[in-house]
């Protein structure tokens, strides 16, 4: 699974963690991003802008995770584990989307509702 | 006979490194524990997704009413949270117990002004006729991001327990790491939303 | 001097008066409820005269007072007297106006009996405070921390929300986005103040906690904006084609 | 009244338990013997035991059950339960098997071996271990608490939707069942965050991954899967949760729900948790096999890398329990070709085992004998699988007898055969007592029949078209004589399960002598038996996978193998003073009691929720605040190298608040 045969490195308290205003920097980059993501939002959701916001999306959450989370800096280990998360949960969900649902086609509720009785009530 | 045997010296157990890959037991938890989150979430995102696209019998579509720009605010907001987390850390690390105090109490001050929005948030939409049991869209809506709202509350809980251990002197610097592990999930609960800010609030068909 | 038991009783009295008033003006001057919270209220203060006078009935201090030389147990500063008196005004009040108020300080009530129950067991617990506040500390931490940080996060979303609840649409977004940065900037101010002492801070928490509670109440007293409701199908697919225009 | 009563200082003198210790204040939980021991534990060792303890019962009552649905079906129009009740056996068979029987079973055997062959002293979280298992264990009770009630979930152990919404279960049953899952998912996503940290972090001086004994390795990728795969079924059970006691939408289909997502994430977690069963007893049987077959496990590598090609491809395949949904022809195609990749992997194993036994000097002791019936049988079981995977015979097999056959090939000859392996080769490491071997034997032979008379003519009966599921058959539709041959066999089972404890209690008196019996290969045996509290008095240096083995046995000057006259060991003259284990604790049983509480509250009245709340939150403080070592038990001395440590404060809350957040919604 996430762990390769190989063992880790023991990793040493030496490794330099930014400073507090390096901190505010990767805060303020974020800030930004997410004003492009807003302003991106407003507009007719096309295949470009939906691509858009999905690779910001992508690069704040790498971000915070990179940085925030000291992904940068931890161990390889951590890194697998949460990657090995995200790609598992993200083939599976994407799975079910595109195979039984077609997602990224058109509906696939064939009966119209108001065709569907309303549910009896139930009393417990 | 045990008495002959000569152990070769272990080499890391002198310098503190406890486990065999020296990494913390704890923060290794916290990881595997993070990983497993993002199958859960994952899987109330998709939910919402593949409801989303179906139409709505009764009430409003969750697309119709969103207040994009409060919630904008409220993606700020818990993204400077994580900002305030991380200081808080530095601090700890630093053995600035005051600042990380500081910083503590300011990232459950931040993270608790982002639960009272999604109150808000979710007394208006119910104003506006979107209940939970509305129709398909409104459950998975309200589930998912209320999902989100309770880790948020939990952690909001976690920080100020942190903050009452700071206070009364229990919370050392060698203990920094567990301002860490707090601060791990915290910042996994933002980047949590940061996907649902994008893919369920921002995207809509 | 006030003894222990005194101030709990004037508290009972301070707060039965004033839970009188409310509940007088609360229910439109209905006679009977005021009258039997003003009598509790009475009653309560002669009571604690008495318990004043008296001493708490207790032998050893009014007796000896060479008998002091007995090292005094540490008492913690009892604020639990006023708070019991609070907590059954509180319940008092929400029995002549509303549910949740009588489960409040029913909630309340209890918690004062526990902890003053534990208290009162730990300070006598053995003869070493030290040990004592150990001992205290041990049973009484794991229900205190996340009990009061649960409190304090349900108090700021209740308030703020009612904040944001009250306020115009676009008031709700500039409150949201101004309290956030005002806790920043405050934050920062004093992170930078390495002089400022910790009174500053618990003055500033304090401080915002009163503002935040003052604003809770005056939003939950003007009440929600008027918000629109969609309901019908036909509706929902009017705006629709409106949102081929506007997101 | 006298508030303030005076009392004279006490002297203080070191150790005087009365003073420190006054009356109605807790005591740290101290005593190694009687209950009070066991119920505070947060030994590794007496986890397992716990677990297996617990899920033993829980087996003969899922039995039970099974003999309740083949006494049904012994004849047809059999009349022994009614429609509804027979559902309800159903069902519960099921989801106890799975949730209350092999899992706590795996569960066993980790916790108990998994420190001891890694050599370390404990797991990396002790109390955490103990927390699952209360949790595991309160889950378990709160299930079949809806039984004494009445209420009990008759949809089938997959509950598909929408016959598990209000509409068409009105009663509670399902919804003791979505809680009591909910519950016991909780124990296990905290147990395998425990062992994953455990395997890798707790290993000693030497022990790299390559050298992990292979059932470390099978547990660990099954840790894995559990990880990844419980958060899934949580999600599902928390939308079923939502449907039923706040109205939600998620499988209403006449507001245009889809029931296929409910089966979408059953069987995403359904299917890896397939892996979650039967790795471990894979494992096991690759420890059994090598040692009575006086050969080193052939292909070493190849095991641990198919077990972990096993552990992701099982991601890969879920579909194919959907075939006859309407899936699509690319998805059923897709599913197709992976489910027959992942036999790849398992085909593997078994030729690795073959292997193993070719040309070994091999011992048919009784674990040895469910071993190789692991081997075997559950070949029958995985071929039957692999003609799943074809799609068009799929769809005649699907929800008939078929199906039962072959899962039952694969759960009861694969896990459950290697379970008992285990317990035949561990029971004297474990207990210091030996099972009878001639018992044995009769009890391996009982099950043997009694299994492939059971679920062998169930394939003939699924392909002449039975029903799963269904309370009776008509006469003359050709499936009497199966039936009775199949039920036949079932009690034919029970008599063997009576034997098998027959020989648990004889075994009292069979004390072992040796603390090696076997002549085994890895260091769990190198320790006493049973081992002491800290497992190993010296920490084990590993230089070789098998390191017992080569400590006992060195390559003579004639290029023979000759045994060690004393091979060095890991048991000191004098048990050592200076080790630190972390102490009991009565926390996690106050945290786990609180859960089923929530769980009536959320059903009956959320007054009793708020109640279980409030033991499990104060259960959670009161654990982490608490120090892991108690400083008042009296331990001298520096702490040890392989001294276990305690979660941080955060880990905890962070991980037992989220157990609270998924029981408490």
């Amino acid at each position: 699974m996430a762990i390769a045969a190989h063992e880790e490195t023991v990793h040493g308290s030496g490794h330099a963690h930014p400073s507090d205003l390096q901190y505010v920097y990767v805060a303020l980059f974020l800030g930004v991003v997410t004003g492009a993501e807003i302003v991106l939002g407003y507009r007719h959701p096309n295949a470009l802008i939906i691509g858009s916001l999905l690779t910001l999306m992508v690069i704040k959450f790498a971000t915070v995770a990179l940085w925030f989370m000291h992904l940068r800096f931890d161990s390889l280990l951590f890194r697998r584990f949460f990657l090995t998360g995200i790609l598992l949960a993200a083939g599976v969900y994407i799975a079910i989307m595109m195979t039984a649902f077609q997602f990224f086609g058109n509906d696939t509720t064939s009966v119209p509702l108001n065709k569907i009785p309303p549910p009896a009530r139930i009393t417990r | 006979m045990t008495d002959t045997i000569v152990h070769a010296p272990i080499p890391d157990q002198s310098e503190g490194h406890h486990t065999s890959t020296g990494l913390s037991n704890e923060k290794l938890a916290m990881w595997a524990f993070l990983g497993s989150e993002c199958l859960l979430f994952g899987g109330l995102i998709s939910v919402f997704l593949i409801y989303r696209n179906k139409p709505v019998g009764v009430g409003p579509k969750v697309s119709q009413i969103y207040d994009i720009p409060f919630t904008s605010v409220s993606s700020f907001v818990l993204l400077m949270s994580s900002l305030t987390m991380v200081l808080a850390l530095a601090g700890i690390q630093r053995g600035d117990h005051r600042r990380a105090r500081i910083w503590i109490l300011t990232t459950a001050a931040l993270g608790a002004t982002f639960v009272a929005g999604q109150v808000y948030e979710f007394t208006s939409f119910v104003r506006e006729g979107l209940g939970y049991t509305t129709n398909l869209q409104s459950s998975a809506f309200y589930t998912l991001t209320g999902f989100h709202g309770v880790h948020v509350t939990i952690g909001i809980i976690m920080l100020l327990s942190l903050y009452t251990l700071s206070l009364r002197g229990n919370l050392p610097t060698e203990k920094a790491e567990t301002v860490e592990i707090v601060g791990l999930y915290w910042h996994f609960v933002d980047v949590v939303w940061i996907l649902i800010f994008t893919v369920v609030y921002l995207i809509h068909p | 001097m006030t003894t222990t038991g005194g101030k709990l009783w004037f508290g009972v009295s301070t707060l039965a008066f004033f839970a009188a008033w409310a509940f007088a003006l609360g229910s439109d001057f209905e006679w009977f409820g005021a009258f039997v919270l003003g009598t509790i209220s009475a009653g309560a203060f002669l009571l604690g005269l008495v318990s004043v006078a008296t001493g708490d009935g207790d032998v050893a201090a009014t007796a000896d007072p060479a008998a002091a030389e007995v090292p005094a147990r540490r008492s913690l500063p009892a604020f639990w007297p006023p708070l019991a008196a609070f907590g059954a005004g509180l319940s008092l009040i929400g029995l002549a106006s509303h549910g949740a108020l009588l489960y409040a300080g029913l909630g309340v009530l209890a918690l004062v009996f526990l902890e003053w129950l534990v208290q009162g067991w730990a300070e006598r617990a053995t003869g070493d405070h030290e040990h004592n506040r150990k001992l205290r500390n041990q049973l009484m931490f794991p229900l205190e921390v996340p009990v009061v940080a649960a409190l304090g996060v349900a108090f700021i979303v209740l308030s703020f929300s009612r904040v944001l609840l009250a306020l115009p649409k676009n008031g709700s977004v500039i409150a949201a986005i101004g309290l956030a940065l005002v806790v920043l900037s405050l934050a920062t101010l004093i992170s930078f103040k390495p002089t400022a002492a910790s009174s500053v801070l618990t003055a500033v928490v304090v401080l915002g906690a009163v503002a935040l509670l003052a604003g809770g109440i005056v939003g939950l007293v003007h009440g929600e904006r008027h918000i629109e409701k969609h309901d019908a199908e036909h509706k929902s697919e009017h705006v629709a084609n409106a949102e081929e225009t506007h997101p | 009244m006298a508030l303030t009563e005076e009392r004279p200082l006490l002297e203080l003198t070191a150790g005087d338990d009365e003073v420190r210790q006054p009356l109605g204040s807790f005591r740290r939980p101290t005593s190694t013997t009687g209950w009070r021991s066991w119920i505070t534990t947060v030994d590794h060792k007496r986890i397992g035991i716990l677990y297996g303890a617990t899920a033993l019962t829980f087996f003969a009552i899922g039995g039970l059950e099974a003999l309740l649905i083949r006494a049904q079906l012994a004849q047809p129009n059999g009349q022994v339960l009614s429609p509804e009740r027979y559902n309800q056996a159903f069902t519960m068979h099921g989801t106890t098997m799975v949730f209350l029987v092999i899992m706590p079973m795996l569960a066993a055997f980790a916790n108990y071996l998994i420190p001891l062959q890694i050599g370390a002293r404990d797991v990396a979280f002790p109390r955490l271990n103990a927390l699952s298992f209360w949790i595991f264990l309160f889950g378990g009770l709160f299930l079949y608490s809806g039984a004494v009630l009445d209420q009990i979930a008759d949809n089938g152990w997959f509950n598909y939707a929408p016959n598990s919404g209000v509409l068409y279960s009105p009663g509670h049953g399902i919804d003791f069942w979505t809680l009591g899952l909910q519950i016991a998912g909780i124990a296990s996503l905290l147990g395998a965050v425990n062992l994953i940290v455990t395997c890798i972090n707790m290993r000693a001086p030497g022990m790299t991954l390559m050298r992990m004994p292979i059932f470390t390795w099978m547990a660990l990728v099954a840790q894995f899967l559990l990880l990844f795969a419980i958060p899934v079924i949580t999600v599902a059970l928390f939308l079923l949760m939502f449907d039923r006691l706040f109205g939600g939408n998620f499988f209403v289909v006449q507001k245009g729900a889809d029931p296929l997502m409910w089966q979408h994430l059953f069987w995403i977690f359904g299917h890896p948790e397939v892996y979650i069963l039967v790795l471990p007893a894979f494992g096991i049987v690759s420890e059994v096999i090598p040692v009575f077959a006086r050969k080193p496990l052939f292909g070493y590598p190849f095991m641990v890398f198919s077990g972990i090609a096993i552990g992701f491809m099982g991601w890969g395949v879920w579909a194919h329990h959907m075939f006859a949904s309407g899936a699509g022809p690319v998805t059923v195609a897709a599913f197709s070709l992976s489910t027959m990749f992942i036999a790849v992997p398992t085909g593997v194993k078994i030729f690795n085992w073959i292997g193993t036994l070719w040309g070994g000097k091999l011992q048919f002791t009784t674990a040895m004998c469910f071993a190789i019936a692991l081997v075997s049988q559950f070949t029958i079981g995985g071929l039957s699988g692999v003609t799943h995977s074809i799609s068009p015979s799929d769809w005649q097999q699907t929800d008939t007898y078929y199906i039962v056959a072959h899962f039952h090939y694969v759960l009861f000859g694969g896990s459950v055969f290697g379970i008992f392996a285990g317990f035949y080769f561990w029971w004297p490491k474990v207990f210091g007592r030996c099972l009878d071997e001639k018992i044995g034997k009769i009890h391996f032979f009982t099950w043997l029949i009694g299994f492939n008379l059971t679920f062998g003519p169930m394939h003939v009966l699924g392909l002449q078209g039975q029903p799963r599921r269904t309370a009776t058959y008509a006469d003359g539709m050709g499936w009497n004589l199966m039936n009775l041959l199949s039920s036949i066999g079932a009690f034919t089972i029970g008599v063997g399960f009576l034997i098998f404890i027959f020989n648990v209690v004889k075994s009292r008196n069979n004390v072992v002598t040796d603390p090696d019996p076997w002549d085994a290969r890895t260091l769990e045996w190198a320790t006493s038996s049973p081992p002491p509290a800290h497992n190993f008095d010296i920490s084990p240096t590993v230089s070789s996978l098998d390191e017992w083995w080569h400590r006992k046995y060195e390559l003579g000057d004639d290029h023979k193998l000759h045994r060690r006259e004393h091979p060095e060991s890991f048991t000191a003259a004098t048990p050592p003073e200076n080790i630190h284990l972390p102490s009991p604790s009565y926390w996690p049983l106050i945290i786990a009691a609180g859960l089923p509480f929530i769980g009536w509250g959320l059903i009956y009245s959320y007054w009793l929720a708020g109640f279980g709340g409030l033991l499990t939150f104060v259960g959670i403080y009161g654990l982490v605040l608490e120090p892991s070592v108690d400083p008042d038990a009296g331990h001298h001395g520096h702490a040890d190298t392989h001294d276990t440590h305690e979660p941080e404060p955060a880990a905890v809350v962070a991980g037992a608040a989220e157990a609270e957040e998924d029981a408490d919604q």
